[in-house]
């Protein structure tokens, strides 16, 4: 990292004046164990962020954002990560926030950006559909048009947050066309609208955050539309680059990797530490040299995605190997716990609340994580079709 | 080598039972680490207690490898039940108490009507248990037993308990506790995989002299076979767990149907696939390995278990991932079966010693080999 | 290992003292630092190995062996191994042999097998053809019915040491049909018949062992061919089993573990050895479990072998494993002796005879055999076709 | 960051070169160590060993990325010229010799009337060099240096050797050492790569008080950044032969027929070829980190250098393997390109320090940076 300039020196210490005010020592706590937090805990957060425009820290000023330099940006999530406050929701402002800004109409512009900036609405993203997995271009949930609306018959899977949004983005299949990727339609859909339910869906951690969403005769206004019946993909698409470099957070895995570090330092009952055995020494060096890596190939992606628009193939490599290095940070860690890994409560999602062997504190959602964590490999395009993707796009194969 | 038929028919009626059982885990066993009685019973019923023990005191006599098939049929079928637990702690009670004592707990345990733990790992300690910060002294005739456990199999169900500890002259001695005595405070929870366990803590717990079982080098030796013994039936479990999360991964991906065609039919899957079945197979020969060395010379035995344990703990981490990652997302949610495994294969690769201590075992025993190894190359 | 049983001690005995006695202490440093040796070196041995009715130790008394237990077997690899002395040449005496004696009529029978089990004739084997690879049924050599002769026309490569053998046996194509498999036939083939010309091929590692052959009007009478015109690739396949086990090679493996464990206990110029860095002790622990895998499996192998005639598909997986552990020895040890891997004699295939720094003795060979190991997942059917193999036969994918 | 175009002119001429001079390296540099001196010449006449140098002294004045690119191509193209063995002792000699001296090599160098060589591993130390056995005794005005050195890259061609050893107090010392003083005895040798090296003893070398470059502090310095130098111009070789070797093999099976479809339609090698890719893609990435880390805090250098080094030793490794095993038996043959750039990687994994030693130096370096951070988060 270069010397900073007094404008960025100034401007990460007022970030950091921010978060030292704003931020909610319990929420502090969760995201630095590598928790969820409640919805109340972001809202409130939101707000503060929204209040310095930071919450849309990736907009330009052009597009009613604080209009931060890529460095900026970079030194937000880095000091957003270091203190432990939570990384903005990129649903809502990596997202929804851009496919409307580039395709949406001026009324939908009106009235959805507003909210995203401010973050008062959230939002959830319907692609997946069951048994189609990766396969995003699989959609089958249909929209037939009945006077000014759509009718919108099927299912998602997988909506992250659903239970919480108020808004989702989602793809319908408005005709049967040879191609698969034509005949999409790109919708916005209010989640209040009669007919739509959601059902949780239980993680193997025991954690609440997916769903599956069923659409029964939804009525959906055609001014929903983003852009062009059946031009859905390639809104789609525009989108999946972000997704895939979304899925990698960095933040996310250097806490997860001061979770490693805290747990190789604590010392054992007998005065030794973790970190003094090479075994473990090994494993956390390689890891780190693995995120020196990571960090310079996500800045390359972003640096492309800001020359040239959208990322390349590349991306699918990137995604691939952050999501890995967040799983094997997790394995670290819990290797390192060793049977403090193991007491679990299901439904707290998160360790035992012991009393006579405490686990440390650091380790509460070590375990959660590792379970958690083997979605990031499957979720975005599984690293099986990342591979592929690399396979005919970069290779020629 | 073909199975005698006793085994067979113990295998067979293991499998049986664990089908029926299934699914065991589902959504996690609980916050109490209590087990369920009425399938206890049936385990009792049809004679999995008898598993391992003497056929003087009422066993069938084919030693580890009844137990370990057990266990392989219970990590299969994913039992919960605290079946490892009562057979390590029982083992080394029948070793180290008298006759009559190990008798009369193991006919109690074999009716059902008692339950064992054994209680070694503590606090911050991970798997070191050479050097116990619990410790007995001396009161007048009794002994008076101070420290804390955590993680002990099948502690909230245990009647007693057989523990490690030093005594005044910090040799080691291995104790049986009544979990009912005052001062053990037991705190029962649920294990990741959805098996039951505790912490406890012994409080000035006073103990009678028919609870110090063995001291000194008898001591170490009896918890040292002890914890091979109970590495080999987690072993056990995980080459059960693994085949049967195997199967069921080939299962789905002969019929899961992406982009057109089954997923199986993507080479790069079942090339992985090949990969699984090589660990698989390589754990089961390295488990049948430590299963027969269990009763041979320590050296020898520790080289085989800690060799089963390194190689079977990387598999079972690396199959349940591997399972989980094949399945796609459905296999990241609470109602895939898969998902159980995976965390079933996840506890285990931690019970009774992780890969870097078992390597770390394996060498040091290794280098003793080679120190002793008088055999010259001509 | 049980206690050996009196009788299984006295041969033991018998065998070390003749090892002892017999062993060439040139060929024996050859073998121990896993160099090649000379023709004549190994003729001399095989002909002392002759002498005891050891050379075909695997052959059945009824067959004119001796008879050995499978256990004796086990035994003669084992004590061949750990002496250094070199393995039995598995060419004529598990191959041709086996062949010739399934498959063969009376007089071929009469006619080559004393040779074999005297030892005095060399056997190469004429499978793989240029551009084939692993497909071992894309059979071009084509063989045409002349009189009593076949008239032999193609090219046959990657033939072991065909430039000191008197004999070959090989596959040619007699006909064209729907399936490769068929139309092709087993022929023995005198080396030294007209119209044949042996090529040497220099491996990486600059060894001589593997050499492409042609033919050009090659006349072969009828009367060495194996069996029925056409049928050619049952009796190959018969054979393909046995080689994958055979290019395991156990004895070779553990000649390759104990130069790694010399190059770890030696000591350094500080007099620190790397036996005691967690980094090196680490890997050999993992090698050595890796070993205990591998002999279990294969011991399961020929016990199957033993009993059902012929191996299972699961052989594939024990080639696999067992030429990985083999290669990954070999890159233990070199890693081990670090910069003193490096001065390599490409003419000698060896490390250069060094006066100011002298390489360690059981180092001379260690970089060529990293080198020409890379061949082992290659030859007799490479790792990915036997991935292919047990994916089809076992997983039914 | 677009390439300044003096560095692209220099990329281009490199790559210009090292195809014209292709295939260098086949069957081995011979037995003498010694490099071909009309390819030499026409390094020279290129410019090539104006790279790294300032601008003062003759050098284009872009530091380590004007060696590295040299080195990059130097490695695409499997060339056995001395080049890292000049650069590494070049920009030692000018950072601890006096001005004048520093000017005279560099330009002897420059104008390829000298080579240069240096010095540093020792027979049984592996990678460890802060204790050399090599020493220096005062006798009258003159030193007198003993010791040996092993595998000196380029050290045949040497006219002056640039060395390391301690004095009568301990102290280390850089020394340079004409290669034609009178007890200077050295054995060339190919590599397996086909590059020339050699072992040096010395035996009462006497040598005048200008020979000393550098003492104690200063010396220690300059020789853990000239082993950075040295660590960061083989991983540039690498990088480029990488290169070379995945788009050679790449090629390959888009080419190669087997089972009736090119190799490269199956999907298990697909998914590996990605993973190779991956890991050059990191090694490029790692590479310039270590560049532009080369004339940085001393830290961050050695941070930046070892993690690349430990990444790019691995990937070389997995390269070279995987680049044979896909073109199968011809792969393993001298005949084929792909073998040569299989040994130049398995040589490079182990010159200027294993992954071993690089990541045990990572770790003591990355535990200053714990130590010394104090920036508490929040």
């Amino acid at each position: 990292m270069p010397k900073l300039s007094p404008a960025d020196q100034a401007f990460v210490a007022d970030l950091r004046a921010f978060i030292a005010e704003n931020l909610d020592p319990d929420l502090r706590a969760v995201v630095a164990a590598g928790g969820h937090p409640t919805k109340a805990q972001l809202k409130a957060w939101e707000h503060g962020l929204a209040t310095r425009n930071w919450l849309v820290y990736t907009w330009s000023a052009e597009h009613g954002g604080p209009g931060l330099t890529p460095l900026q940006q970079f030194l937000f999530d880095q000091t957003i990560a270091e203190m432990h406050a939570p990384s903005n929701n990129g649903l809502a402002i990596k997202m929804a926030g851009p496919v409307i800004r580039e395709f949406g109409n001026p009324e939908q512009k009106a009235q959805h950006l507003p909210g995203i900036l401010q973050g008062t609405v959230n939002w959830c993203q319907g692609y997946s559909e069951p048994g189609a997995g990766s396969d995003l271009a699989a959609v089958a949930t249909r929209a037939e048009a009945d006077g000014n609306d759509y009718i919108v018959n099927g299912q998602k899977i997988w909506t992250s947050y659903a239970h919480w949004a108020d808004w989702m983005f989602m793809l319908v299949r408005t005709s049967q066309e040879a191609k698969r990727q034509s005949g999409i339609t790109f919708l916005l859909v209010d989640m209040r609208t009669p007919g739509i339910t959601v059902r949780p869906i239980v993680a193997s951690d025991g954690h609440h955050g997916f769903n599956e969403v069923f659409f029964d005769n939804v009525r959906v206004p055609q001014s929903n539309r983003i852009g062009e019946e059946g031009k859905g993909w390639t809104y789609a698409k525009f989108l999946l680059s972000n997704e895939r470099l979304g899925v990698v957070s960095l933040p996310g895995i250097r806490h997860a990797l001061a979770r490693a570090e805290a747990a190789v330092t604590r010392p054992l009952a007998d005065g030794s530490r973790l970190i003094d055995d090479v075994d473990f020494t090994n494993r956390l060096v390689d890891l780190k040299v693995r995120l020196r890596a990571l960090e310079g190939w996500v800045k390359q992606s972003l640096d492309e995605l800001l020359e040239g628009g959208k990322p390349g193939p590349e991306v699918s490599m990137v995604k691939i190997r952050g999501t890995e290095l967040n799983q094997d940070l997790a394995e670290f860690t819990m290797d390192a716990l060793a049977y403090d890994a193991l007491p679990y409560d299901f439904e707290q999602a998160a360790s035992v609340a012991r009393d006579i062997a405490p686990t440390p504190d650091f380790g509460t959602t070590v375990t959660a994580g590792y379970l958690y964590r083997r979605a990031f490999t499957i979720l975005g395009g599984s690293t099986e079709v990342q591979k592929n993707i690399v396979s005919k796009a970069i290779l020629g194969l | 080598m073909a199975e005698p038929s006793e085994l067979q028919m113990l295998r067979d009626s293991a499998r049986r039972l664990a089908a029926d059982c299934a699914p065991a885990r589902w959504s996690s066993a609980g916050r109490t680490g209590r087990s369920d009685p009425a399938r206890w019973a049936r385990m009792i019923e049809n004679g999995w207690l008898h598993a391992g023990l003497d056929e003087k005191l009422g066993g069938f006599g084919f030693g580890a490898a009844e137990a370990a098939l057990i266990a392989q049929e219970a990590g299969r079928g994913l039992l919960a039940e605290p079946l490892l637990a009562n057979y390590v702690a029982l083992s080394l009670l029948v070793e180290a108490a008298d006759t009559e004592l190990g008798g009369q707990v193991a006919e109690a345990v074999r009716e059902g009507r008692q339950k064992l733990a054994f209680a070694y790992a503590e606090p911050g300690a991970r798997f070191a248990w050479e050097h116990p910060a619990a410790h007995v002294r001396r009161e007048g005739n009794a002994a008076v037993l101070d420290g804390r456990k955590q993680v002990v199999l099948g502690v909230a169900d245990a009647d007693l308990i057989v523990t490690v500890a030093r005594d005044e002259a910090g040799e080691l001695v291995v104790l049986l506790v009544p979990a009912a005595a005052p001062g053990v405070e037991v705190q029962g929870f649920a294990l990741v995989d959805g098996t039951g366990a505790g912490d406890i803590r012994f409080s000035g717990v006073r103990l009678q002299q028919e609870a110090l079982l063995a001291r000194g080098e008898t001591a170490r030796a009896a918890i040292e076979r002890a914890l091979d013994h109970g590495a080999t039936l987690v072993c056990a479990g995980a080459v059960g767990a693994m085949r049967a999360a195997f199967e069921m991964t080939l299962d789905y991906v002969k019929n899961r149907v992406q982009f057109g065609e089954p997923i199986g039919r993507n080479q790069a899957l079942q090339h992985r696939l090949v990969d699984l079945l090589r660990l698989i197979r390589e754990s089961e020969i390295l488990l049948a390995e430590a299963v027969a060395a269990m009763d041979g010379d320590r050296v020898e035995r520790g080289l085989a278990v800690s060799a089963a344990k390194l190689h079977i703990n990387a598999a079972a981490r690396k199959v349940g991932q591997e399972a989980v990652q094949m399945h796609g997302a459905i296999g990241t949610t609470d109602e895939a079966a898969i998902s159980h495994y995976f965390r079933a294969l996840t506890a285990m690769g931690v019970l009774f010693g992780d890969a870097a201590h078992h390597r770390a075992r394996f060498f040091a025993l290794d280098r003793q080999l080679v120190a002793q190894d008088t055999r010259c190359p001509s």
